[in-house]
Parts: structure tokens; C-alpha cells; sequence
């Protein structure tokens, strides 16, 4: 860590690490509603349990982001933060407003919580990822803009390297493409049409500069490798990404009430979306091959390495099983959507996110690159346990998504939903089991924090 | 590949390209909006009579998160079922969809899924139920494949 | 001349194509997508050969020949343009250029001709398959039409400002591969589209 | 430069007016009316030489040697070969 400021990225790092364990355990309540139907009813109906799981998600993704940016933007810019008091502020007003609206979603029913925080004056309550009362969406704009100008003017008071403009890019879309959020007519088709320019445009587009930024930062540092080999890498990719993935918005746009030259536009874009996955797969394996050095922080580089595989898997692969059209027209919003919406969060965003945190959190806490060997093989058991489990989650759900979409809507005779639900029970359990281990991983990868903090760090052989 | 291509020509190919198909992305959803009336069951929305009360209905909607468990088009939560088609999988009755909704049990079924309660009234139930049904009106390209959803 | 030796040379063995190699992996993308297209069309087309066949001849095979025409000249005039400008002419070079993009105009006219055309019948994306694979299709191609005389311009800008010689002319090279790609397209997009029945 | 020229024409030249003479070829069998898979075929035969030949005298393309000399007889190749298919799945369902 070669400035003071940066260090405001570490109260970032642990409420996004905090939200990512509520995220979990509701993730499991949730999971366990799916089998147990009646669990908790009616004090915490799926609805409830489904906001926070989303919602943590979200949120902790957003902060790990912007911890990521106060992290390097200074680093990159070779210059303090320029605000670095706005910055702690910020975390706080952002971290209470989280707080309470988690609050509101579990202490008050949804309707109470819609009167309460007068929903009625400008209503955007109630739409999937979007459940967030208007206050606290409100709240996540001024937070974006003071982090945006918090970021910008250290960016502008400094070097520009490529990886500052991307991140600040992605970090703009993403505040750009929020306000869409604000947009709720009547009209469903139209609210839907909008929606996705939240929702796709989020996950699809603009992270992905984020993803790319921070993937090469991490890959910078721990190789070695010459900035401009990555820099022109980091464009290559992000460029395949938006080319393919803005008009791959179009594989939403199928079935809600748009017209149907989507499914054409859609399916084939979408259909190129993983190349621009593969691209950065093959790029971290070449990057990592072509080190000069080799960094003692060995776990960042898995979760570098890990991240650059899972996110090919579950956004490329898994996203390409069903995003053509015909395929679609049988899974879509089945169990399938379930399993790929899974992986491609993992695999993409919270993996890059962990890549991160395990790359700064060690100069963070006082240490010189890297933590201690025991703490390190710690952190990877928690890497293998937590991304096994979350492919066999995966595979589980594909299982039960493949069913249903066999019984439910293929054949003679279709079978009705919730008979269908009775029937892919079993999928369900293994799937909660997975949880449990998942959850288990994490509670081994965050215990990584907290051993051989005494213990210096490995000594690495200098490659040539 | 050393020199075989540079960071100026990547570059330039991140900002043209992302340019040239957001704006192609634009005139597409320019299209759309000229489409979107022939598919979107405005007739329903524009009539004096229906469209205050799907506008309650959608409110509704959202203000008890319906889409938390349901999905509305295949979008939504997977734990419950698909409701964009649910007028007509109940005979397209709206009567039929407002019995089930006001019939749920305040403490739910033993060991099974079941809906909340949310106490709506009649009026609420009126346009809970008009709401489904302009929803199912909406050209969906034949999805769902059947009226299971 | 001593240049041309390095040319020629240069010319013989390459391991990479023409233009710096990022603008390739664009064109090997878009390529792909317009590939899939076409294939798109036609495998529609299998299950819809009276509809395809009957709106085919309300296309104006004229426009599209005089616009095939146009491209092909506007490729050779950039061919001519990189000849050019390996023989350390720039003056020449931008002449090329510039008749290459006047070339594209010519096009983008004539599109737009048959576009008004069509619309003012009133077909949209949305009247059937076919009109949808046409539009689509060459709307996503007239984009790039666009799109490359942009390049094109700008490559011209550049050469005049003297940024290009004999020894350093990767730009142009690079602009001149985009615009054959768009030229290689419609020479597919055309028989396909417009005669193949 | 161009050493090869032929009657004082560059090769690219040559390439030129034989493509320009294959399009006047297309549209007149469009103009004729004619159709049938036969026809069709030759169509698309006519057209992906003519790519062959702006992939190689006016991309550069011969002159590569290895890996890259051969993208765009690839892309020719696979739609042409599926084009080709559908094209004679159609005319073998209509009679």
C-alpha cells in the first residue's frame, strides 16, 4: 500500500464481506423454504428471505466495487485520494441505509414498509432486484455521485493509466444506467423493456469494465507483466463484451410483449457473448505463464485464475445453454435461469470481488504483499470449498431446471407447477446440502482473517 | 504476437464499437416503440374504465412483491407460479383469481408453499384481478408453451 | 527504388494479415455474426420458401446492383489508396481515399432510396420474416457502411497530416481491411438477399 | 510495386473487372427470372468466389502465410456450406 488514502478501502471490504455472509444464510433459509414449505411462515414468507439474499448480494457487490476503486484508483493514479474523509462518510451513510432498509424488509411487512417510506410519490418498490424502498434507491445515487466525484477528481489529479479510465467508465455506467430504476409506467411492457437496462445493462455491460479493470490491476501486480501487454488486452476484451453484449440485451426480450425480430437479434448476439469470457480466460492463464515474478500472495492469484474460469462457465456456458431462442422459449424463468443467475454471479462478480479483497486486505491490515502461508492455504480451502460447491449448486438446479422444463411445459400431458415442484423435490435438497457446505466454505475462507496473523509472510523464489 | 496489434487500435475499437452498437441498440428500441402498441394490450391501459384500475392493480403488485415468489412473463421468483398466464389457466375468470387470493390461510399449510394472506379488499381483489388480466392480454410470442407456464 | 525492396519484402512473408491485428479480431467478430445471419435466412427461408420468394421480387434489384457496383469500386479505390501510399504518396493516397468514401456515399444514397421506398408502403421489421431478414440485414450492413467511411475519413485525416509513408502505413492498411469487410459482406448479402430464389 | 502487371493492368485491376463482370452476371440471372436450386447454386458459387477473391488481392490475404491466410475462405466456406443446405433442403421439400 503506497498511500494513506487507501486505506478507507478496508471498512469497504469488511461490511461487504459482513452483507456476504446475511447474503448466505438467507440464501439457505430460502433453500430450505423451497423443500419445507411452510419454514418460517408466515413471519418470513420466500419473498422476504429471496429481497435480503438479492438485495446483500447487491449491495455487497457495490461496496466490494468501490472499495476495489478507493483501492486502486490511488494506487494507479500515484496520488492520495482526493476526498478521502467523503469517503468514509459515504461508506456510512451507505452501510446505515443498507442496514435499515434490511430493517424495514424483515421487521415490516412489504406494504407497510411501501406506506412508510411513501412509495406512492414516486413508486419504484416491488420489481425484482429493484425492491428497494424509492428512499434508499435515492440514497444510492447521492452515494454514486459523491463516490464518482470522489474517484474522478483523484483520476483527473493524476496519472490516467487505462485501467483507471475503464473502472471509472464501468463505475459511471453503472450510476448512469441505475436511474432507469426510477422509470416505472404502468405499462408493463415497457416497465420490463426499462427494467433491463438496470438489470442487463448492469451485469452484462458495464461490471464487466469493472470485472476487467480490476482483473488486470490484480494481474499487473502479481505477474509482473508489462502494463501496455494488459492494457491492450483489457480493451480487446471489454470491447468484445459491450459489442456483443448490447445488443445481447435482446435475449431478454423474447417473451414480454417486444417484438419478435428479438429473438434473431437477441439470439445471435447473446450467442457471441462467451467469447468475450473466453477472451479473458485465455488472457489471465497467458498473463500468470508469462510472469516476471512471482508474488507471494499465491490466493489472490487463485481467485484471479478462479475468477477468469468460473465467470467463462457460468456466464459464458451456462448463459449460452438457453439464450437462443428456441431453447428459451422452454426454460425461460424456470430453474435453469436459477442455476445460471448462480454461477455467473459467483464465477463473474464475486469472485473478482474476493480477487480483490484477498490482494488488498493484506497491505490493508499492516503487512508488507501478502498474508501468512497458514493463513493463505486457509483462504484457498475456502476458494475450492466455495466454488465446488457452488458448481454442484449449479448443476443440482440444472438438473431440477431441466425437469421442469420437461414436465411442465413439453409433451402431451404438461403437469402443473406446483405438482412439478413436488416432483424435482429431491434436486432441491441436494442443493441446500450444497448450501450448507458452501456456507461452510465461506466460514473457512473468512477464518483465513483471523490465523497466523503473528507468522511472517512465505518467501518466494525470484523467477528470472 | 508482440506488435501485432496495439493498445491505440484495441482502444479504438472499445469506443467505436461500444458507439456504434449502443446506437444501433437505440434505433432497435426506436422500432420497438413503434411496435409496442400493436402488443401490448393498450387498449386495455387507455380505456377510462379499465386503466385506473390496472393502475391500482399494478401498485398492488408491487407493494406486497408479488414478483418476490412469482414470476410475471417468465421474470420474477421461480418458488411460485407463472402468473402472466394465470387469467386464463383459471378459466379466465377474474372471480376465480380473486377467490384464491382472498381464500389463502392466515397461517399458511403444514409443510407446503402456501401464499400470504394480505386481508385486500374487494376493490384491491378488482384490480389485483384486472391487472393479471391485462397482463395476459400482452403478445407474448405464444410463451408460455402451455397454460401450466 | 530503395522502399519497395523493404515492401516487397515485407509483402512476401507475413505471418499476420494487412492493418494491425486488433482491427482483424473485429472483423472476425463481426464477420461471424453476419455469418450466422446468413444462415439464419436461409434455414428460414426452408420453412418459408413462397413468402421469401414471392417478397424478393418486390426488391429493387437495380439499386442493389448499382450499390454492389459501388462497393466493389470503393474496395478497389482503397487498394489503390494503400498501393499508394507504399509508394510513399500520400497526395495520391488521400485522392483514393477519398473517392473510396465518395463511393460510399453513392451507397448510402441508394440504400436510403430503397429504404424510403419501403417504408413508405409501410414495411417495418415487423410485416414478416422476410422483410425482417432484409432489414435487418442491411440495416446492420448500411451501419457499417457508415461506420467504415468514418475510419476511411479518419485514415484520410491522418495521411494528411503526414502521419503515413512508405514505411509506416499500418493505419491505412488497417482502415482499408474494415472496409474490404464490409465490401466481402455484401457480396454474399446481395445474391443471397436479392436473386438467390 | 506491382511488378506482375499483365496488358498494363496491376493485378488488383484485373481483379477488379472480373468481379464487376460476376455481379453484371448475378443480376442478370436475377433479371431473367430464373430460379431453381441449380440456378441458386450458382449463384452462391459466383458469390463466394468473388469473396475469395477481395479476401485474397484486395485484403492482402495470399500473402499471409500460416494461420491467418485463412479466415475468409473459412467464413466463405461454412455459411456457404450451410446456405448450400438449406437451400437444397427447400428445393428437395417442394417437389
Amino acid at each position: 500500500m503506497k498511500y494513506k488514502s487507501q486505506k478507507v478501502a478496508r471498512l469497504y471490504f469488511i461490511a461487504a464481506l459482513v452483507l456476504f455472509v446475511a447474503q448466505i444464510l438467507f440464501g439457505l433459509i430460502m433453500g430450505l423454504q423451497y423443500v419445507m414449505g411452510d419454514f418460517l411462515f408466515p413471519y418470513m414468507p420466500f419473498n422476504v428471505a429471496r429481497m435480503v439474499h438479492t438485495n446483500a448480494l447487491i449491495v455487497w457487490l457495490l461496496m466490494a466495487f468501490m472499495g476495489a476503486a478507493y483501492y486502486l484508483v490511488p494506487e494507479e493514479a500515484e496520488t492520495e485520494l482526493a476526498m478521502p474523509w467523503l469517503a468514509t462518510l459515504m461508506f456510512w451513510i451507505f452501510f446505515l441505509a443498507a442496514g435499515a432498509t434490511v430493517a424495514g424488509y424483515l421487521l415490516l411487512s412489504y406494504s407497510d414498509l411501501a406506506k412508510l417510506t411513501m412509495n406512492d410519490m414516486l413508486p419504484t418498490m416491488g420489481r425484482e432486484f429493484l425492491e428497494q424502498p424509492t428512499i434508499t434507491k435515492l440514497g444510492i445515487v447521492v452515494v454514486a455521485l459523491a463516490f464518482l466525484l470522489n474517484i474522478g477528481l483523484t483520476i483527473l489529479k493524476g496519472r490516467k493509466t487505462v485501467i483507471n479510465l475503464v473502472l471509472l467508465m464501468g463505475l459511471t455506467g453503472l450510476a448512469v444506467f441505475f436511474l432507469f430504476s426510477f422509470y416505472n409506467p404502468t405499462n408493463v411492457v415497457l416497465d420490463k423493456y426499462y427494467w433491463w437496462w438496470v438489470v442487463h445493462l448492469w451485469v452484462e455491460g458495464v461490471w464487466e469494465l469493472i470485472l476487467g479493470a480490476i482483473l488486470a490491476f490484480v494481474l499487473i501486480k502479481t505477474t509482473g507483466v508489462d502494463r501496455e501487454v494488459i492494457e491492450k488486452w483489457l480493451y480487446i476484451i471489454i470491447a468484445m463484451t459491450l459489442i456483443t453484449g448490447i445488443i445481447g440485451t435482446g435475449h431478454h426480450y423474447y417473451w414480454i410483449g417486444t417484438p419478435e425480430y428479438w429473438q434473431w437479434w437477441g439470439s445471435i448476439f447473446s450467442a457471441m457473448e462467451p467469447i468475450p469470457f473466453f477472451m479473458m480466460t485465455v488472457f489471465a492463464f497467458n498473463m500468470v505463464n508469462k510472469r516476471r515474478r512471482n508474488h507471494p500472495n499465491k490466493a489472490a492469484m487463485l481467485w484471479a485464475l478462479g475468477t477468469a474460469v468460473m465467470a467463462f462457465l457460468g456466464a459464458g456456458v451456462w448463459g449460452f445453454l438457453h439464450t437462443l431462442a428456441p431453447v428459451n422459449y422452454y426454460t425461460h424463468g424456470s430453474q435453469i435461469t436459477a442455476a445460471h443467475g448462480h454461477m455467473a454471479f459467483y464465477g463473474a462478480y464475486v469472485m473478482i470481488s474476493l480477487t480483490i479483497i484477498s490482494y488488498a486486505m493484506p497491505m490493508l491490515m499492516g503487512r508488507t504483499a501478502a498474508n501468512s502461508n497458514r493463513s493463505q492455504v486457509r483462504e484457498m480451502w475456502g476458494f475450492w470449498l466455495m466454488t465446488i460447491s457452488i458448481v454442484f449448486i449449479t448443476l443440482f438446479l440444472t438438473g431440477a431446471g431441466v425437469l421442469q422444463a420437461f414436465l411442465q411445459r413439453m409433451g402431451e400431458n404438461p403437469t402443473p407447477f406446483m405438482v412439478v415442484q413436488d416432483k424435482i423435490a429431491l434436486f432441491y435438497w441436494l442443493r441446500e446440502i450444497t448450501g450448507v457446505v458452501f456456507l461452510i466454505g465461506l466460514i473457512v475462507y473468512l477464518s483465513s482473517f483471523f490465523v497466523g496473523r503473528n507468522e511472517p509472510e512465505p518467501e518466494v523464489a525470484v523467477a528470472e | 504476437m508482440a506488435q501485432a496489434f496495439t493498445k491505440t487500435m484495441a482502444r479504438n475499437i472499445f469506443y467505436g464499437g461500444t458507439l456504434f452498437f449502443f446506437l444501433l441498440f437505440l434505433a432497435l428500441t426506436f422500432d420497438s416503440h413503434g411496435q409496442f402498441p400493436s402488443r401490448d394490450n393498450r387498449a386495455a391501459l387507455e380505456s377510462p374504465d379499465l386503466g385506473p384500475k390496472i393502475a391500482l392493480g399494478k401498485k398492488l403488485w408491487e407493494e406486497n412483491d408479488c414478483i418476490g415468489c412469482h414470476t410475471l412473463l417468465g421474470e420474477g421468483a421461480y418458488f411460485a407460479p407463472e402468473l402472466g398466464n394465470v387469467y386464463k389457466r383459471f378459466g379466465e375468470s377474474k372471480e376465480a383469481i380473486m377467490g384464491f387470493i382472498k381464500s389463502r390461510p392466515k397461517d399458511g399449510v403444514p409443510g407446503r408453499r402456501s401464499m400470504p394472506q394480505f386481508n385486500f379488499t374487494d376493490e384491491e381483489l378488482d384490480a389485483l384481478a384486472e391487472f393479471l388480466k391485462y397482463v395476459s392480454g400482452i403478445n407474448t410470442s405464444h410463451w408460455p408453451p402451455n397454460v401450466n407456464g | 527504388m530503395a522502399e519497395s525492396a523493404v515492401v516487397e519484402q515485407n509483402d512476401k512473408e507475413r505471418r499476420y494479415p494487412p492493418g494491425d491485428l486488433a482491427i482483424w479480431i473485429f472483423i472476425l467478430a463481426e464477420l461471424s455474426v453476419f455469418a450466422v445471419f446468413f444462415a439464419a435466412y436461409a434455414f428460414t427461408r426452408l420453412n418459408h420458401v413462397e413468402l421469401f420468394n414471392e417478397y424478393q421480387q418486390h426488391l429493387d434489384r437495380r439499386s442493389a446492383l448499382i450499390n454492389t457496383l459501388a462497393l466493389i469500386t470503393s474496395s478497389y479505390f482503397v487498394v489503390r489508396a494503400v498501393a499508394a501510399i507504399k509508394a510513399d504518396n500520400a497526395k495520391g493516397c488521400i485522392r483514393w481515399l477519398l473517392a473510396a468514401i465518395g463511393m460510399g456515399f453513392v451507397f448510402l444514397v441508394v440504400k436510403s432510396m430503397e429504404y424510403a421506398h419501403h417504408f413508405s408502403l409501410g414495411v417495418n421489421l415487423s410485416t414478416n420474416t422476410f422483410y425482417m431478414f432484409y432489414l435487418s440485414l442491411t440495416f446492420f450492413h448500411f451501419m457499417h457502411v457508415m461506420m467504415g467511411m468514418i475510419i476511411l475519413a479518419a485514415v484520410a485525416f491522418k495521411a494528411k497530416q503526414g502521419a503515413y509513408s512508405a514505411t509506416e502505413h499500418t493505419g491505412v492498411e488497417t482502415g482499408a481491411s474494415y472496409w474490404h469487410m464490409v465490401d466481402l459482406v455484401w457480396l454474399i448479402l446481395f445474391p443471397l438477399v436479392y436473386v438467390m430464389r | 510495386m506491382e511488378k506482375q502487371q499483365k496488358f498494363g493492368l496491376r493485378p488488383c485491376t484485373w481483379v477488379y473487372l472480373v468481379l464487376v463482370g460476376l455481379t453484371f452476371v448475378t443480376f442478370f440471372i436475377g433479371q431473367m427470372g430464373l430460379s431453381g436450386l441449380k440456378v441458386a447454386l450458382a449463384v452462391l458459387f459466383i458469390a463466394l468466389l468473388k469473396g475469395q477473391l477481395v479476401g485474397d488481392f484486395f485484403m492482402g490475404l495470399r500473402r499471409v502465410k500460416g494461420l491467418w491466410r485463412w479466415p475468409v475462405f473459412i467464413w466463405l466456406f461454412i455459411p456457404g456450406t450451410l446456405i448450400t443446405t438449406a437451400f437444397y433442403l427447400a428445393a428437395r421439400a417442394s417437389t
